[in-house]
C-alpha cells in the first residue's frame, strides 16, 4: 500500500562486541519488536481493506537528502474513512500506519495554530479544517505553492514571517493611561471593525494563493497588509500612528501591488475579508495623500 | 527582508491615475466606438469625413486627450503588470525608458495625424 | 534554502482549472488590456497613413475594411474592449469598496454582457463586407 | 554553542511573558521553541482570563474561589499571588493592544464562569487565547527578542550533585528541526521551562499534538520533582473524532445531553438532579462515561449534545463558532443534528514543582505555565484560571531568572521543607527499563563524577550525549516504531486512568506502561533524513509520554481518596486528615521516588479552611 522507498539494509555491526547474553536478549527483543510491528501493519492493511470506504490520497513527496525522493513524486495512500475525518487525520493515519517518514506540520487540529495550510485538490486549505467527504478522489495533497519546499508537505515560512514582521506588527501609542489598572477605552464599533483582522493565524494560505506575491517577492502580501490594517484601524493607537502605518503600506511593494485577485479572500480559513481591507487601505492612503496636495 | 520601510515612494499616484484615466476612458471609448462603428459604419470611413470632424476644436481636443489618456493608461498598465511580476533593478529602469519612449512616439505620431486631418490646430 | 526544491511557474499554468472567479477576471483583464495597447499602437500606425495624403488614407482604410478577416478581428476587438470596459468598471467599484461580496457575480455578469453586446453588434460590424 | 543570559524553552503564553519580563530586566534573552510562537496551544484557549478588575470584586474573593475550586489542594501563597497580580497583568495586555471584547462604556468585558462568585472572566470573543498569544508575540517582535523557532529541546544541562537541591542548570540541548543539527545553548543566568500541557498522554484530548509534556519530563529526569500529576482535568464536551472542545456555553444556553435511547440521562439516572447538564465538569464527565460503560452510549463511544431546540437565531447569535467547529471537525451541522460529544483530557493541574517565583529546586531552573505546578490549581482548575497563570507566573519567572530581587518564596521546593516518603504498591518494576543497557533516549543529567566543570563544558557534554542518542536512533535499521508504542500508552491511559479510576485498572495501566517501556528499548526511526525528521522528534516525545503516563498513574494509585478531578472507586470521599498533601515524584537513579509535602492553606491574612465543595 505504501510506496515508501525501501531503505537499503545495512550490515549489523554494532552487536559484535556485545556479550553473548546480551546478544540473545537483543535478538529476543528484536523479534518481539518485529512481531508487534508486523501485526500492526497487517492490522492496518486489514482495516483499510475491510473499511466500507477508503479514501485515496495522492501525496507530494520530496526530500533533498534521500536519493529516491530527490526527484519529487506523488505517493498513493489508501486510508480507511471514518465519519468526520479530515485531510489532516488522513495524513496522520497514513504516516502512523504506512510511512513514518511522511512529513507535514500540524499541531492544534482545530484551525487555530495555522501550521497545516496545504494545497489540497488545487486550493489552499487547512488540512485540519477540510473534511475528506467534501473532496473528490483522489485527494491530491501538495505543499503550498510559491514557497520553497523543505520536505514533503513542509515549506519554508521564513519569507512569510519576514513580511509579517516588516509592517511593525505591534501596538504603538503615545497616549497610554498612567495607572497600571487604567484601561484604554475602545468603542464596541471599533473593536467590531478590527475584529476580523485580528483573527489571522499566520497560515500563509493567502500569500500562497496570490499571484502578485508569487511574482514580486517584496510585495508585503495580504496577510501582512491585514496585520497593518488591524493596527491602523484601531482607534487606540491614535492618528499619528495611523499616519506612520499608512506610510509603510504606501511604499511601492505595499498596497498598490494588490490587483484585487480575491484569491486571498477566497482561501483564508478564518474568513477575513482581505481584499476589502486592502482596498480600504488604498483609499485611506489616497485620502491621506490628497491632504498634502 | 525584514527591514523597516522608511523611504516613501508614491506608488499611489500612478494607481490613482490609472483609475482616473479608466473612468475617463469608459466614456470616451464608448463614444468613439459608437461614433465610428454604429453611427458611421466602418466601411464608410473616408479621409473627408474624418477631416470634417477633426476641424471642430472640441472633437480635436477630445481626441488628443483620448490619445494621451489611453496611452498613459495602457502603457502604465503594461508597466505595472511587468513590475508585479517581479521586474526590478536595471531591467526595470530599461523597461521604464522603453515604454516612455514608445508612448512619446505614439503620441507624437497621433498628434501629427490629427493635425494632418485638421490642417493645423483648428482654432 | 539552496537545497530546497522550488516547483516554479510551470505549475501555475497547469492549474487553470482550479482558478477562482477573481483570478480569471484578473487574467482576462490583463490579456484584454495588452491587446488594447497593442491595438492602440497599430491603430495609430494605420491612421497615420493620413500623413501621406487623403487618398492613401481612404484607400488603406477601405481596403482593410473590405476584408472579412479585418471585420472579424474588429468583432474580436469589440469583445476585448467591451470586456475590459465592463470589468474595468467592476474593478473601479471594487476600488471604491462597493460590492466586494458579489465580486464573482459581477465578473460573470461582465462576461455575459460582453457576449450579448458582441453578438448583438455582429450585423453592424459585418454589414457591407464583400466576401 | 549559543549563549544567552536567560533561555526560555517554549513560546506559548507563559514563555513569551517570561521572555518579555527578562528583557525588561535588561537580560539578553532568547526563546527556543519547537513550534513557531504563534503555533503554540495557548492560541486554542477560548473562554477568558480571570481578573478581579471591577467594583464589587476583589482579589481576595478570587483567591477564595480558587482555593475552593482546587478542593483545598492549592498552596495559598501561589493562589493569592495569582489573584493579586492578575488584574494588573491583564490590563498590561490591554495596554499592549489586545483586542478584548468591550462593554458599552468602552471598558473590557467580563463574563461569569463556572465556580466564580463574580463575573470576572475577561475575554476576547471565544478566542481569548488566540488574541493573547498574538498580542504577546507582537511585543516580542517589538523588542527584537531572539527566537530559535523549530528547535526541539531534548535535554537540560544540569550538574549531577547527589541531591537535586544542590544542582545547577547551565543550559539546554536542542535539535534544529530544519537541519538536524544538535546544538547547546548555554544560559548564564537561568533556563525557564514553559513547554505547556501534556495531553498527548491520552488518545483523546483537547490539547495539541505538540503537547507531549517535554518540559515536565526533562526537568523530572534532571532531578526536579513532578507535583500532583494525578490531577488531570477532563472536559465533558469534546468532539469524538478530534477532541476539539465544545464550550460549556452550549450547556449554559440550554443544550441537553441524551444517551442512545434518547433519555436525558443527567436527570433520568440521577447524576445531578438539580443542575442536570450544568453540574460541574467532573460530574458530567463521569455521568457520560457511565452511560457508555453501561451500554447506553452511541456507538459505544459518545453521547449527544443537542441544541437544536434553542432555535437557529439564538444559536447563531451566541454560539456561532460552535456551528463551525462541529461542521469542520465532526462533519455534523448542529442546526440539523445533535453533536456527538464525549469527555476528553483537557488540562494538567500538576507539573514541575516550583515556588511562587517560578523557581524549581535546581538553581537556575525555572518553570511557568501549564508545565509548572506552583500549585495554583490543586485538585481542580477553575475555567479561566490558566491564562492568568501564564502571565503572572511567566512574568515572575522571567524577572527572577534575569536576576531581579524577588520577595522570598513561602513555598519550599525539593526536600527543603517538611516532607514524608510515600509508598505505592506497583505490580511491575517502575522507571527506566533496563537502565544502562539500551537507554537510548535518556534525557537525564549530564553525568560528571562530582568534579567541578564549567557550565559551558557541561552543556557541551550534554550535547555530545544527545548527538550519540540521536545517532543511535537513526542508525538502527529495525525494531519498533514510536507510533505503535505511543498509541498503546495513550489507549491504556484513556481506558484505565481516565475519569474513573480503580485500583485494578490503574495497575493494568502500569503494566502496559512497563511493556511500552520495554518496547521502547527497541524503538527505531525509519526516516533517516536529517531534514525535518518528525519521525525522530516524535520518537523523542514518546519517551516523555512514557515517563509522564507512569507518573500520573502512580500518583493516582497512591492517592486513596476522591479529591477534585481525582475520583477513586474504592475511596469515594475526600480524606483531609490524611491527604491534605501534595504528591511528588522524583527521578532517583532511574526510578521514581514517591514523597509528599503538606499543602499550605495559610494565606497572607487568612487560612482557607477546607469546606465541602458544592455549587
Ligand atoms: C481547548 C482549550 C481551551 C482552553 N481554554 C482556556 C480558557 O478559556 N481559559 C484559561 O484560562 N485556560 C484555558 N485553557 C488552558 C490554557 O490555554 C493552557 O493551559 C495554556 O495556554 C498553556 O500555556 P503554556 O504557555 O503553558 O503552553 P503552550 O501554549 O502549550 O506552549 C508550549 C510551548 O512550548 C513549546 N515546547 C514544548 N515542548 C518543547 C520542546 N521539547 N522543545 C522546545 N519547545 C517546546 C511549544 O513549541 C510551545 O511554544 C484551555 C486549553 C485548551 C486546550
Ligand atoms: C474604456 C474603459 C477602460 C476602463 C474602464 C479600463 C479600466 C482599467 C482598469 C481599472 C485597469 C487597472 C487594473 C488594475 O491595475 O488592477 C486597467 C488596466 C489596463 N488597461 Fe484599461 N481600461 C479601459 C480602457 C483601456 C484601453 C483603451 C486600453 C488600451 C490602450 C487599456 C489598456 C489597459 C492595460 C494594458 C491595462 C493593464 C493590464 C494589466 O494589469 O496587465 N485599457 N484598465
Ligand atoms: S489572512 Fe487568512 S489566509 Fe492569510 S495567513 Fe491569515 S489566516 Fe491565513
Ligand atoms: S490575492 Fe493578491 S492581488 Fe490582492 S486581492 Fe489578494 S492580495
Ligand atoms: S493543525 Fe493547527 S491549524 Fe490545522
Amino acid at each position: 500500500m505504501s510506496t515508501q522507498v525501501p531503505e537499503s539494509v545495512e550490515e549489523e555491526s554494532a552487536t559484535e562486541t556485545a556479550s553473548a547474553g546480551k546478544q540473545k536478549r537483543d535478538a529476543k527483543k528484536r523479534e518481539r519488536a518485529e512481531r508487534v510491528q508486523e501485526q500492526r501493519e497487517a492490522e492496518a492493511a486489514e482495516k483499510a481493506r475491510s473499511a466500507d470506504d477508503t479514501f485515496h490520497l495522492k501525496v507530494f513527496r520530496y526530500d533533498p537528502e534521500v536519493p529516491e525522493k530527490q526527484e519529487p513524486r506523488f505517493d498513493d495512500f489508501h486510508v480507511p474513512y471514518k465519519q468526520g475525518m479530515t485531510v489532516l487525520d488522513a495524513l496522520m493515519w497514513a504516516r502512523d500506519h504506512y510511512d513514518s517518514s511522511l512529513t507535514f506540520r500540524h499541531s492544534c487540529r482545530q484551525a487555530i495554530c495555522g501550521s497545516d495550510a496545504l494545497f489540497v485538490n488545487g486550493s489552499q486549505r487547512l488540512g485540519c479544517k477540510t473534511q475528506l467527504s467534501d473532496l473528490s478522489e483522489p485527494v491530491r495533497i501538495e505543499p503550498l505553492p510559491h514557497a520553497d519546499v523543505v520536505k514533503d508537505l513542509v515549506v519554508d515560512m521564513e519569507h512569510f514571517y519576514d513580511q509579517m514582521e516588516s509592517v511593525e506588527p505591534y501596538f504603538q501609542t503615545n497616549s497610554l493611561p498612567d495607572g497600571e489598572l487604567d484601561e484604554q477605552r475602545q468603542t464596541r464599533e471599533n473593536r467590531e471593525k478590527v475584529k476580523m483582522s485580528t483573527r489571522c493565524i499566520w497560515c500563509s494560505a493567502c500569500m500562497s494563493s496570490c499571484n502578485i506575491a508569487a511574482g514580486d517577492n517584496e510585495y508585503l502580501g495580504p496577510a501582512a497588509i491585514n496585520k497593518a490594517y488591524r493596527f491602523a484601524m484601531d482607534e487606540r493607537e491614535g492618528e499619528d500612528m495611523k499616519q506612520r502605518r499608512l506610510e509603510i503600506l504606501e511604499q511601492e511593494h505595499g498596497v498598490w501591488r494588490c490587483q484585487t485577485q480575491f484569491s486571498c479572500t477566497e482561501v483564508c480559513p478564518k474568513d477575513i475579508p482581505l481584499t476589502e481591507h486592502i482596498q480600504e487601505l488604498k483609499r485611506e492612503a489616497i485620502k491621506n495623500n490628497l491632504k498634502f496636495w | 527582508m525584514a527591514e523597516r520601510y522608511t523611504s516613501f515612494e508614491p506608488g499611489g499616484r500612478r494607481w490613482l491615475w490609472q483609475r482616473l484615466t479608466a473612468a475617463f476612458l469608459v466614456v470616451v471609448l464608448a463614444f468613439h466606438f459608437f461614433l465610428l462603428h454604429f453611427v458611421n459604419h466602418a466601411d464608410e470611413v473616408t479621409f473627408a469625413l474624418s477631416q470634417a470632424r477633426m476641424e471642430q476644436l472640441t472633437y480635436f481636443s477630445l481626441m488628443i486627450l483620448f490619445l494621451v489618456t489611453a496611452t498613459f493608461h495602457g502603457v502604465n498598465g503594461v508597466y505595472n503588470a511587468l513590475v508585479n511580476q517581479g521586474l526590478s533593478g536595471t531591467r526595470k529602469t530599461a523597461v521604464k525608458a522603453i515604454l516612455g519612449l514608445a508612448s512619446v512616439l505614439l503620441i507624437v505620431q497621433g498628434v501629427r495625424t490629427a493635425l494632418a486631418w485638421a490642417g493645423g490646430v483648428p482654432i | 534554502m539552496s537545497q530546497s526544491y522550488n516547483r516554479g511557474l510551470i505549475e501555475d499554468f497547469s492549474r487553470w482549472r482550479e482558478f477562482s472567479a477573481g483570478m480569471w477576471a484578473w487574467i482576462f483583464h490583463k490579456f484584454t488590456g495588452w491587446v488594447l495597447v497593442g491595438y492602440l499602437f497599430t491603430h495609430i500606425a494605420v491612421l497615420s497613413t493620413a500623413l501621406s495624403g487623403a487618398a492613401a488614407y481612404t484607400n488603406t482604410i477601405q481596403a482593410l475594411e473590405s476584408l472579412l478577416v479585418v471585420r472579424i478581428l474588429e468583432v474580436g476587438l469589440l469583445a476585448v474592449a467591451v470586456f475590459h470596459i465592463l470589468n474595468g468598471l467592476r474593478l473601479l467599484f471594487v476600488d471604491l469598496g462597493v460590492g466586494l461580496e458579489a465580486q464573482d457575480k459581477s465578473f460573470y455578469a461582465s462576461l455575459i454582457l460582453t457576449g450579448v453586446i458582441v453578438v448583438a453588434s455582429v450585423p453592424t460590424f459585418l454589414s457591407g463586407v464583400s466576401i | 554553542m549559543y549563549e544567552h543570559d536567560v533561555i526560555v524553552v517554549g513560546a506559548g503564553g507563559a514563555g513569551l511573558r517570561a521572555a518579555i519580563a527578562a528583557h525588561e530586566e535588561g537580560a539578553d534573552v532568547a526563546i527556543v521553541s519547537k513550534l513557531h510562537p504563534v503555533r503554540s496551544h495557548t492560541g486554542a484557549a477560548e473562554g477568558g482570563i480571570n481578573a478581579a478588575l471591577r467594583e464589587g470584586d476583589s482579589w481576595e474573593d478570587h483567591a477564595y474561589d480558587t482555593m475552593k475550586g482546587s478542593d483545598y489542594l492549592a498552596d495559598a501563597p501561589a493562589a493569592e499571588t495569582l489573584c493579586k497580580d492578575s488584574p494588573k497583568e491583564t490590563i498590561k495586555l490591554e495596554h499592549w493592544g489586545m483586542a478584548f471584547s468591550r462593554d458599552d462604556d468602552g471598558r473590557v468585558s467580563q463574563r461569569p464562569f463556572g465556580g466564580l462568585s463574580f463575573p470576572r472572566t475577561t475575554y476576547a470573543g471565544a478566542e481569548t487565547g488566540h488574541q493573547l498569544l498574538h498580542t504577546m508575540y507582537e511585543q516580542l517582535v517589538k523588542r527584537g527578542i531572539k527566537v530559535y523557532d523549530e528547535w526541539h529541546v531534548t535535554r537540560l544541562a544540569v550538574s549531577d550533585e547527589e541531591k537535586p537541591e544542590d544542582r545547577n542548570c547551565h543550559g539546554i540541548v536542542a535539535y534544529d528541526v530544519q537541519t538536524g543539527q544538535v546544538e547547546g545553548f548555554r544560559a548564564r543566568n537561568g533556563v525557564i521551562l514553559a513547554t505547556g500541557g501534556l495531553g498527548q498522554v491520552y488518545d483523546h484530548t483537547t490539547n495539541a499534538v505538540a503537547n507531549t509534556g517535554d518540559g515536565v519530563a526533562m526537568a523530572y529526569r534532571a532531578g526536579a520533582p513532578m507535583e500532583d500529576m494525578e490531577f488531570i482535568q477532563f472536559h465533558p464536551t469534546t468532539l469524538p473524532s478530534t477532541g476539539v472542545l465544545i464550550t460549556e456555553g452550549v450547556r449554559g444556553e440550554g443544550g441537553i445531553l441524551y444517551n442512545e435511547n434518547g433519555e436525558r440521562f443527567m436527570f433520568e439516572y440521577g447524576y445531578a438532579n438539580n443542575l442536570g447538564e450544568l453540574a460541574s465538569r467532573d460530574v458530567v464527565s463521569r455521568a457520560e462515561l457511565t452511560e457508555v460503560n453501561e451500554g447506553r452510549g452511541i456507538e459505544d463511544e459518545y453521547v449527544h449534545l443537542d441544541m437544536r431546540h434553542l432555535g437557529e437565531e439564538r444559536i447563531i447569535d451566541r454560539l456561532e463558532n460552535i456551528i463551525h467547529l462541529s461542521e469542520d471537525f465532526e462533519g455534523v451541522n448542529p442546526l440539523d443534528a445533535p453533536m456527538p460529544v464525549k469527555p476528553g483530557q483537557h488540562y494538567a493541574m500538576g507539573g514541575i514543582e516550583t515556588d511562587e517565583n517560578g523557581e524549581t529546586c535546581i538553581s537556575g531552573l525555572y518553570a511557568a505555565g501549564e508545565c509548572a505546578c506552583a500549585s495554583v490549581h490543586g485538585g481542580n482548575r477553575l475555567g479561566g484560571n490558566a491564562l492568568p497563570e501564564l502571565i503572572v507566573f511567566g512574568k515572575r519567572a522571567g524577572h527572577h531568572a534575569a536576576g531581579k530581587d524577588m520577595e522570598e518564596a513561602k513555598i519550599t521546593t525539593g526536600k527543603e521543607g517538611e516532607y514524608e516518603l510515600g509508598e505505592v504498591d506497583s505490580p511491575v518494576e517502575l522507571g527506566e527499563a533496563g537502565i544502562g543497557e539500551d537507554a537510548v533516549a535518556d534525557g537525564g543529567t549530564a553525568a560528571d563524577a562530582g568534579a567541578t566543570v564549567s557550565g559551558a563544558d557541561l552543556v557541551q557534554r550534554a550535547v555530545e550525549d544527545e548527538r550519540e542518542t540521536i545517532d543511535t536512533l537513526l542508525e538502527r535499521e529495525d525494531g519498533i516504531q514510536q507510533a505503535e508504542i505511543r498509541e498503546r500508552v495513550q489507549k491504556s491511559m484513556t481506558r484505565n486512568v481516565n475519569v474513573f479510576r480503580e485500583e485494578s485498572a490503574l495497575k493494568d495501566a502500569l503494566r502496559d506502561i512497563r511493556e511500552a517501556r520495554e518496547l521502547y528499548q527497541d524503538v527505531f526511526v525509519a526516516d533517516k533524513s536529517r531534514t525535518f525528521n518528525t519521525d525522530l522528534l516524535q520518537t523523542l516525545e514518546t519517551r516523555n509520554i512514557l515517563d509522564i503516563a507512569e507518573a500520573i498513574t502512580l500518583g493516582a494509585l497512591a492517592r486513596n481518596e476522591f479529591r477534585g478531578a481525582h475520583w477513586r472507586k474504592e475511596y469515594q470521599e475526600r480524606r483531609d486528615e490524611e491527604w491534605l498533601k501534595h504528591t511528588l515524584l522524583s527521578w532517583n537513579d532511574g526510578r521514581p521516588e514517591l514523597w509528599y509535602k503538606p499543602v499550605i492553606l495559610e494565606g497572607e491574612d487568612k487560612t482557607y479552611e477546607p469546606k465541602v465543595r458544592s455549587y
